[in-house]
């Protein structure tokens, strides 16, 4: 099976190495891009395709509300996967109208994160039973 | 000198000093600690976990139960940071406005003090200059706070009308009502009423038409955005 | 209503009480922060020492670097925590004093800004009432701030010096002094000089008399508990 291509884009530098940390250990999944801004992951994209993104939504410029709405133009087929500190429903509908397939929490057990990256890359959308009850 | 002249500001400026000033450091605040510890945190709780992966396949069972609790502390620091960082200035006031912002903080305090807490929003949904977001969300807080504390009410309900001549907020709980002889004016009622005036609003405040206590601030805000 | 008439109270009665409840909102977010988010890390870090303990006698070396990384960044919100509270408010300022607040500060300051910073206290030891030494404490790191942001300087000396009169507080840096066309009066001296006059004091700000500038406070405050 080929693996899945994962782009992360995130600001938090701590964070966003710990996670790709945490992710090399999964085979199924390849961190192929690592960003920490919207208009770097728009820059990126053209050369580097990949097959999801972890998208933060509080980053710097671009932020991941504005990302997702321009990748969901740009590269249809390219599926986003919100991952936030927030867990208010404002942030949660925001993302999936902008064109988020899925919402995660930062603070999500591991095993959700990975659970729904592969949701996401093989049913199209993940959906959190206490996060979905808002939508 | 010529410019100690200028330190002597009015009243009306060192107020506004004060509540920006204050402003201004829980937003920093709040910053730091999403960022530095509350991002931190998650990080190091999916060290925990690969910390467990790595247990198998010979686990040793006092390593894992050491992890397993020490993920959970790692959990209640997370939900305290969010609370703390909640408290302070709830990000949701600030990207998605007054309404929502209220909306929440009403379900928020019904879920945990089981009192029946309505908010209503007739206004459209627009949002409002920063400075009026931020005093009418500081006004409900302690507003809340004191029906909890003092009315011992039932059901606290506050709304939000948008006029033609300004902004009307309004807040009434079913308790006792203010008690003539109980009452020692606090710091809370002082507080709303020169963040009120700062504003060049309006605040009153006495008994509900069917018992308990009402409080109204009227201001002179439209909404810069509708949002339809 | 008769209680609306008890809600105008005196501006300076206002100021009173917005500082209060700014300095008690600060001392519950410390203790929060203390309690609930900095004592559990603590733990975390003594559970990550045991685990790495437990990985004797055979470690396996991807363990070992895993939860020295975790422990580090365990440290990082420890310290950031530390520094947060540090900044609400010194404990040393609530359980040894201003003057102990003080020197800690000006040697903080001294390590992270490698400028020259001296103070000197000539009053004995003794503590304040607690709204003076949280006043003055502020008011230093204010004149501090400001010093770093504005003054160019190299040198910055402040004392306490007490008389039979009262409590004399002198700060002066050897920067560029006061530059007429560029000050623009912020929040930060309003606030200076709101909180002295709450406390009936008095404040000079000026040129010094070797360059730069001064900033003289005379607050009528006698120590409480003298220290031999
Ligand atoms: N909703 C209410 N119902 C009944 N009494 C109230 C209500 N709100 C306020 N009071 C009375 O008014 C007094 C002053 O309120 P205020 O908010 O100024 O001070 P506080 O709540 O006692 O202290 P704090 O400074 O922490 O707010 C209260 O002590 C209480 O007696
Ligand atoms: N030690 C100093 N040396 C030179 N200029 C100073 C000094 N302290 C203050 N100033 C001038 O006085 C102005 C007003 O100071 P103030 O503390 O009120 O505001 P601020 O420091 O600019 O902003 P803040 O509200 O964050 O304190 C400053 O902008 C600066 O131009
Ligand atoms: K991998
Ligand atoms: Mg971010
Ligand atoms: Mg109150
Ligand atoms: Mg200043």
């Amino acid at each position: 099976m080929t693996p899945i291509r994962l782009a992360i884009a995130e600001d938090h530098r701590i964070f966003r190495e710990g996670l790709k940390a945490f992710l090399e250990d999964y085979s199924q999944i390849q961190v192929l891009v690592e960003v920490s801004s919207g208009y770097q992951l728009l820059e990126v994209l053209p050369q580097q395709p990949v097959d999801i993104v972890l998208m933060d939504i509080n980053m710097p410029e671009l932020d991941g509300l504005q990302t997702t709405a321009q990748v969901h133009e740009q590269f249809p087929q390219l599926k986003v996967l919100a991952l936030s500190m927030y867990d208010e429903d404002k942030y949660i509908v925001g993302m999936m109208k902008a064109g988020a397939r899925g919402y995660l929490l930062k603070s999500a057990e591991p095993d959700e994160i990975v659970a729904a990256i592969t949701s996401v890359h093989e049913k199209g959308f993940y959906f959190n039973e206490s996060l979905s009850t808002t939508l | 000198i010529n410019y100690q002249v200028a330190l002597h500001a009015s009243k009306q400026e060192v107020f506004k000093a004060v509540f920006e000033a204050q402003e201004g450091e829980r937003q920093r605040l709040a910053a730091d600690l999403h960022d530095s510890v509350g991002q931190v945190l998650s990080v190091i709780k999916l060290n925990l976990h690969r910390l467990k992966k790595m247990e198998a396949p010979a686990p040793l069972p006092a390593r894992q139960a050491l992890l397993a609790d020490t993920n959970s502390l790692t959990e209640d620091c997370i939900n305290e940071i969010r609370n703390i960082i909640h408290n302070i200035l709830p990000p949701l006031l600030t990207d998605y406005g007054l309404v929502a912002a209220l909306q929440h903080l009403a379900t928020k305090m019904e879920k945990a003090t089981g009192l029946r807490i309505i908010f209503r929003a007739e206004q459209g949904g627009g949002r409002y200059a920063r400075e009026v977001e931020v005093a009418l969300y500081r006004v409900t807080q302690e507003l809340l706070n004191n029906a909890l504390k003092h009315a011992r009410a039932t059901v606290i309900e506050f709304s939000l009308q948008q006029h033609a001549t300004g902004l009307v907020f309004t807040f009434t709980d079913n308790g006792v009502g203010f008690e003539r002889d109980k009452v020692t004016p606090g710091q809370g009622l002082k507080n709303l009423e020169s963040r009120v005036a700062l504003l060049h609003g309006e605040i009153k405040l006495g008994p509900g038409p069917g018992g308990g206590t009402l409080t109204q601030v009227q201001l002179q805000a439209q909404p810069a955005v509708e949002v339809t």
